[in-house]
């Protein structure tokens, strides 16, 4: 039950919490920070006692629960956070690279063909033993997640509360077309367009739709997502279905392959 | 009822004077499509539209609201007081006022009174207006092309003029104060039947009228067809979204950043969500798409019917628009019409 | 003296790095900036992308630049297509790349460099030593971030801007309250060049070039393709940026080091490096404030970058009120919608400053549109060569005054930090 | 239903020294989402997941107005963490407080079970359409449960051990996985040896300290004689139990409506509106959660 079991603790101390960042652009971090009106409110509430983009505190011994930013890309990476889930009460996967591996999943295939391409025959060894990108999940156990690339600072402030609190709230199942209609734009598949909207999970309020942008599924694919179904409709509205599969990719690269 | 007749060039006069005390809502257009919304002048009302993207629901049940507020670190209520927005909603077809009629029944109806939905409804004027079907449509299949009841006030169009059908005090005192009425003549009255005759032969007559259909559903439900409809389920729940009578909601706890206070707030759901009747342990009591598309169909033709003797659907045909891979009543309907010629052969 | 000074993991930076300092007889014999991030190959990652994704995918490189790289990028299609985008979709641009300005100048300034001079660890116990420099300092980062969820639809990885324009516009209402609330930060951002102006600092010239956007009369972040190494005194049009500019590996860090092709010097290339170039075209206010704290080109005291950040906000305040006015009353010419245009292939090089400074997105495209070749230059990966050698010169004069290994540590930590360095999206 | 132009307002009000004068009935049903204050007056473990705990509405108008059927449920709040359905397994001769017992299965019921006695939480309720004690009068009945089924049928059990000379032959058939699972074992053990209740306790896994019944809770009852004109049949367990209790009981020649299904779904609202418990037709809250097996077999989907 994850670090629901914090304030059952007779002391009910306060949680502490690390910050953990693996390979992403650290824009989740910084939304964590982009939460400024509520700042103070939420740094209440725990005791921050590592997070190596904001404090020079460094990373402690035991901890309560661990917000992991980014995608597992390293052996060194693969490390890191198993040794967090032992320590662990709660492990928070923040943003598409901790949760699909997102963008950075995207350089999963012909990995190694790809560093050659950009370092030539030697990757330096700085850059860690290079293994195929992978979501947090794929290598311990999570017990939440805040999706969307970036994610939401609002979300986050929930997740948090979740992580702390307990909440009975069931994810969403949907996808993100409900979103859409609820908001009653049109729908890009009438002009031809193609959008992800069809097979993402629900939840974000269709941000991008809203401003006039197709889905790109930065959500990650819904837990019940019919890509077969999703094929049909792009047939139906004269969309390539080779354009959907591709489009996928971007921030779902590592659940296609799995699947 | 009681009946009166107003030149079509009165309407901006009687939209303005709702105005003055109401928040008016009405079709305008948007995109390549119309949407119900808040208006700032008569000219915005577009009332040849055929078919809003989604319904005047949102009006009575917002799809996000707050029940209540509390107190975490205590587990109390704390004082909550929503003041309702008195509002008019202009240009209302007949298949949305009936569908408002079925959430009456499913939210106001029975033992427990939603206070939420009673409050809104209760501040809500609804207009009337009378429509022409467009290609979706088959509200006339469930006795939803007619409003009964539901309304203060219904424009019938007829030509030059409209033929109102009064049912409210408070909705007659503002036209009649705002509009030179008249008493119909003849003419008008011929003319009235006219236009209701040239609605109801417009119907798209390819969509097969099945007057057993509750039945059916009951007969036919473990036919494979629903594993084949249930198979082409994107569970995107838009249908319910845009549908006039979707009205299930999940509850849910939001606490305040601070994590001391909170709201209980209630947010639409559907049961073409795959969790939808999920309970703790994993247990799914209607899996995959094919249980839960032919649930949806099975409370909309059957289930509503066999407690209160109409059909949830209205006919509105919104869900024949959204659903990406043609899953629809009609479908259903089609499905039955071919059943039968099967049998016939 | 004999010490062997590492920082895993330096903290308040983006990214990995790791820093080592060998001294042994009193001399300094190593110092290594460590990339130790781990690369995600996006070079490879938006080759076979269609064009209409490749923006959205290189805005991923980095989270506080995520604008930058997407006008970059925006701007090299543009090139390849010959679109002409309206006056008022490149004022709209200049917008959001300013403020991505407020939004990483704000949090290097504020939550990665002042904790230093402040004697903390990190920027939350402000919230109490000095709750008014908190909040305002907390006020300033998010009208950053709430002009560019405006202009880019969200604060990190902007929606609405596309190949020639932008998907949706805020209303002329909407510009105007923005342009207030800059005005009003304005003087909070005074006070901020003052405060960083008072922290002491050590008295060093680094010894690199200097590279920044060059136009002729103004200061230049996004609309200038020309840029220009001071004292090589090459300026040069984006495209040609390989013959000016030279990229190479070394072990120790995933991030490519580079250097002046024709000089072979390292160089910088960041905030105080537009301020020595472009000190003339300063806003006004701006302008007199880098007066006021001695900031006049040529300054080449690496550690006054935080204080070139902060005539910056200054300046991008005055400037995004200033177009938040103009656009309010429509006074660019055309409109926001994206222009049409036909997909061709083609080489073309986009060019910005970002915040960090020059950034350099140079794509193929096939005549499908698809990606064959990129090639992403950002400013970190430009700047870590120049700043491992102000690293060893700060370790050899504090070794000289006789400082003692924590101080020589900070210190160099300090140098790191004031670099403003970005390891994501250095290795990217 | 015609507007009335009312400028309405929607109001909870905290519930202070008196809100205001409104009878007990009027506050449990006005705004029936809105939970009311009750304070858990003792917690006690029944197995090493599940507890028993008992509360008292604060509110005295509410407490005397909160009466219940055997088999219905309330809806419990924890504020911030969200609401779970859970039945009451007090009897309603028990009055003044209130009785779950409560399994940890997630997050409301996990954070439940960290409370303690003197804690407050929020009571909504009752809900449901519970067992037909009034049919049962008079007559014989076949009480099945297993596993957390017994919650509900506590409530019957001990109803019907307080008007006890009201009904026939009792008889209690009881599963559960393992001796430490079983539940109100003491209270059991008192009427094992009583000897107007016939009670069968059976085990899936023995230990070395189980001198009891081995095997599923159809075994016992296959061998139980019954007068099945007499008698009713009540079921309350796991979802696979249901299909082979019935057949026994079927065999036994109970008739369809005599035999009394108590069926879980997801809940949010409780009374009819949210639509998460419907059974084809049926909503679980109002309409059950107790069903006859005629009605159940008349609802597409219920089993
Ligand atoms: C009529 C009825 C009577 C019940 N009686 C008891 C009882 O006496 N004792 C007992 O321990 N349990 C009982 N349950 C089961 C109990 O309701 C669930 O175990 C509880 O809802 C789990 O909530 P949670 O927050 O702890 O679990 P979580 O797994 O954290 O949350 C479960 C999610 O599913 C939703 N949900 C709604 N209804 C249910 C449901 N019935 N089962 C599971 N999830 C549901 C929750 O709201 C939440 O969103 C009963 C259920 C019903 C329907
Ligand atoms: S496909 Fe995209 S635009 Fe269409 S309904 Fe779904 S989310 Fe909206
Ligand atoms: S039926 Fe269609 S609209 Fe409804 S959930 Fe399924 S795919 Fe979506
Ligand atoms: S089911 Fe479809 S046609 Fe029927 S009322 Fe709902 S949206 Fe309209």
């Amino acid at each position: 039950m994850g670090a629901f079991s914090l304030i059952t603790d007779s002391e009910r101390r306060v949680p502490r919490v690390v910050v953990v960042g693996l390979a992403s652009c650290f824009g989740c971090q910084l939304q964590i920070t982009n939460a400024e009106p509520y700042l103070t409110q939420i740094l209440g509430q725990i005791d921050l006692q590592y997070w190596q983009l904001v404090t020079s505190e460094d990373m402690p011994d035991s901890y309560d629960v661990a917000i992991i930013e980014g995608a597992v890309t390293t052996r060194e990476s693969e490390e890191t956070v198993r040794a967090v889930r032992e320590k662990a009460a709660h492990v928070m996967a923040i943003g598409a690279c901790a949760v699909t591996a997102g963008v950075t999943g995207m350089a999963a295939p012909g990995l190694v063909g790809r560093a050659a391409e950009v370092y030539g025959d030697a990757t330096p060894d700085a850059s860690g033993e290079l293994i195929e990108p992978r979501p947090v999940s794929a290598v311990i156990d999570v017990d939440s997640e805040v999706r969307c690339c970036p994610i939401d600072p609002l979300d986050f402030v929930a997740a948090l509360q979740r992580a702390l609190f307990g909440s009975n709230r069931s994810p969403e199942t949907r996808t993100l077309c409900s979103d859409c209609k609820r908001n009653e734009t049109e729908c890009f598949f009438n002009a031809g367009t193609l959008c992800l909207g069809l097979v993402t999970r629900a939840g974000c309020g269709a941000r991008c739709v809203n401003l006039g942008r197709p889905c790109n599924g930065c959500a990650g694919l819904s837990p019940d997502a019919n890509l077969k179904a999703a094929r049909a409709a792009c047939e139906t509205y004269g969309v390539s279905v080779s354009d959907f599969d591709k489009a996928l990719e971007m921030f779902n690269q590592v659940n296609l392959m799995e699947t | 009822m009681l009946y009166r007749v107003m030149d079509k060039r009165e309407l901006p006069k009687l939209v303005r004077a709702f105005m003055e005390e109401y928040e008016v809502v009405a079709p305008v257009k948007r995109g390549g499509g119309y949407i119900f919304d808040v208006i700032e002048s008569p000219d915005e009302i577009e009332l040849g539209y055929t078919q809003t993207a989604s319904s005047p629901k949102k009006y009575l049940m917002p799809p996000t609201e707050t029940l209540m507020k509390f107190d975490a670190g205590m587990n109390l209520v704390e004082d909550f007081t929503e003041q309702v927005t008195p509002r008019v909603v202009f240009g209302v077809h007949t298949c949305d006022i009936n569908a408002m009629n079925r959430l009456d029944t499913a939210l106001i109806g029975g033992k427990y009174v939603d206070p939420y939905y009673q409050a809104r409804r209760e501040a809500t004027i609804v207009v009337g207006i009378s429509c022409v079907p467009n290609s979706n449509c088959f509200c006339h299949l469930w006795g939803a092309d007619e409003a009964q009841f539901g309304y203060d006030l219904f424009l019938h169009d007829i030509g030059e003029k409209y033929l109102v059908s009064m049912s409210s005090v408070e909705a007659t005192n503002i036209l009649e104060a705002a509009c030179e009425i008249s008493e119909a003549t003849d003419e008008d009255r011929i003319a009235f039947r006219q236009a209701t005759r040239a609605r109801q032969s417009a119907f798209n007559k390819d969509i097969p009228d099945v007057q057993d259909v509750a039945m059916l559903m009951d007969v036919f439900h473990s036919d494979p067809f629903w594993e084949e409809l249930g198979s082409r389920c994107l569970s995107c729940s838009a249908c319910a979204s845009v549908c006039p009578t979707c009205f299930c909601f999940d509850i849910r706890d939001v606490l305040a950043p601070d994590g001391k206070t909170g709201e209980r707030q209630r947010t639409w759901d559907a049961c073409t969500s795959p969790g939808f009747a999920a309970v703790t342990g994993g247990h799914n009591f209607r899996p995959t798409g094919r249980e839960r598309v032919r649930h949806r169909m099975y409370h909309k033709l059957n289930g509503f019917m066999v407690n209160h003797d109409r059909m949830l659907c209205v006919g509105c045909g919104r869900c024949v628009s959204a659903c990406k891979t043609g899953i629809n009543p009609i479908e259903v309907l089609q499905f039955f019409k071919r059943k039968g010629a099967d049998h016939a052969k | 003296m004999k010490a062997s000074i590492n920082v895993d993991h330096i903290a308040r930076i983006e990214g990995h790095g790791n820093v080592h300092v060998v001294i042994e007889d009193n001399e300094v014999k190593t110092v290594q900036m460590e990339v130790v991030e781990p690369a995600r190959l996006f070079e490879s990652m938006v080759c076979g992308r269609s064009f209409t994704e490749v923006s959205y995918i290189s805005s991923r490189i980095c989270g506080i630049c995520s604008a930058s790289h997407t006008v970059t990028d925006l701007l090299a299609i543009e090139r390849i297509f010959g679109v002409n985008v309206t006056d008022r979709v490149n004022a709209i641009r200049e917008l959001l790349v300013y403020g991505s300005y407020l939004q990483n100048h704000g949090t290097h300034l504020f939550v990665l460099a002042a904790p230093d001079f402040l004697g903390q660890k990190s920027v939350f116990p402000v919230a109490e030593i000095d709750p008014a420099l908190f909040d305002s300092a907390l006020a300033l980062k998010q009208l950053g971030n709430e002009l560019c969820t405006a202009v880019g639809g969200r604060s990190i990885h902007p929606i609405t801007a596309v190949v020639g324009g932008f998907t949706h516009e805020i209303s002329a209402d909407e510009y105007l309250a923005f342009a207030e609330r800059m005005e009003a930060m304005i003087p909070f951002a005074l006070a901020t060049v003052d405060l960083f102006n008072s922290f002491s600092v050590p008295d060093m010239q680094s010894a690199g070039d200097v590279l920044a956007m060059y136009a002729p009369d103004k200061y230049a972040v996004c609309d200038s393709r020309v840029a220009k190494f001071i004292d090589a005194d090459i300026a040069f049009d984006a495209d040609d940026w390989t013959d000016a500019i030279e990229e190479y590996k070394v072990p120790h860090s995933g991030a490519l080091f580079a250097r002046v092709r024709s000089t072979g010097r390292p160089y910088m290339t960041s905030a105080l490096a537009r301020i020595n170039l472009s000190w003339p075209h300063l806003c006004k206010q701006a302008k007199v404030a880098a007066a006021k704290a001695g900031l006049r080109p040529p300054e080449r005291n690496p550690f006054r970058n935080n204080v070139a950040q902060a005539v910056e906000l200054v300046d991008a305040l005055e400037r995004c009120a200033i177009l938040c006015r103009r656009l309010a009353a429509d006074e660019f010419e055309g409109s926001s919608a994206p222009v049409p245009f036909e997909v061709r292939a083609g080489r073309g090089v986009g060019y910005t400053e970002a915040p960090r400074g020059v950034v350099l997105h140079e794509l193929e495209l096939d005549d499908a549109g698809k990606v064959v070749h990129a090639s992403i230059i950002t400013p970190t990966s430009q700047n870590v060569a120049n700043m491992e050698d102000d690293m060893r010169q700060l370790a050899e004069l504090l070794l000289a005054q006789g400082a003692d290994e924590p101080t020589i540590k900070l210190e160099v930590e300090k140098l790191v930090r004031a670099y403003d360095p970005c390891l994501s999206c250095s290795v990217h | 239903m015609q507007s009335n132009m009312a400028r309405g307002s929607i109001q909870v009000d905290a519930l202070r020294e008196a809100p205001h004068a409104m009878s007990g009935e009027e506050m449990l049903l006005g705004n029936a989402y809105r939970p009311w204050p009750a304070r858990i007056t003792s917690m006690r473990d029944l197995t090493a997941n599940e507890k028993l705990v008992e509360m008292r509405f604060i509110d005295e108008r509410v407490r005397e107005a909160f009466v219940h059927e055997p088999g219905q449920f309330l809806e419990l709040s924890l504020f911030g963490v969200g609401e779970a359905p859970i039945s009451i397994t007090s009897s309603p001769t028990k009055q003044g407080f209130v009785e779950l017992c409560i399994r940890r299965a997630g997050t409301v019921t996990g954070a439940l079970h960290s409370m303690h006695a003197g804690d407050i939480v929020g009571i909504r309720g009752p809900f449901g359409r519970g067992f037909p004690v009034d049919k049962f009068r008079g007559h014989d009945v076949l009480i099945v449960a297993g596993g957390l089924g017994i919650a509900p049928v506590r409530s019957l059990i001990n109803y019907i051990h307080d008007n006890r000379s009201d009904f026939g032959k009792v008889t209690i058939v009881y599963g559960s996985r393992t001796p430490a699972d079983i539940m109100f074992r003491d209270q059991f053990e008192m009427w094992r040896h009583r000897k107007d209740f016939e009670l069968y306790l059976t085990v899936d896994h023995p230990d070395d300290t189980w001198d009891g019944e081995v095997g599923v809770v159809t075994e016992p009852m296959k061998r139980l004689d019954i007068n099945p004109a007499d008698t009713y049949g009540v079921v309350c367990g796991p979802p696979i139990m249901y299909k082979f209790v019935v057949q026994v009981m079927r065999e036994k020649n109970i008739d369809y409506d005599h035999i009394y299904l108590d069926f879980e779904r997801h809940m949010k609202c409780g009374m009819g509106k949210c639509g998460h418990c419907q059974i084809g037709h049926q909503y679980c809250c109002i309409d059950g959660p107790v069903f006859n097996y005629w009605e159940a077999k008349n609802i597409q989907g219920s089993m």
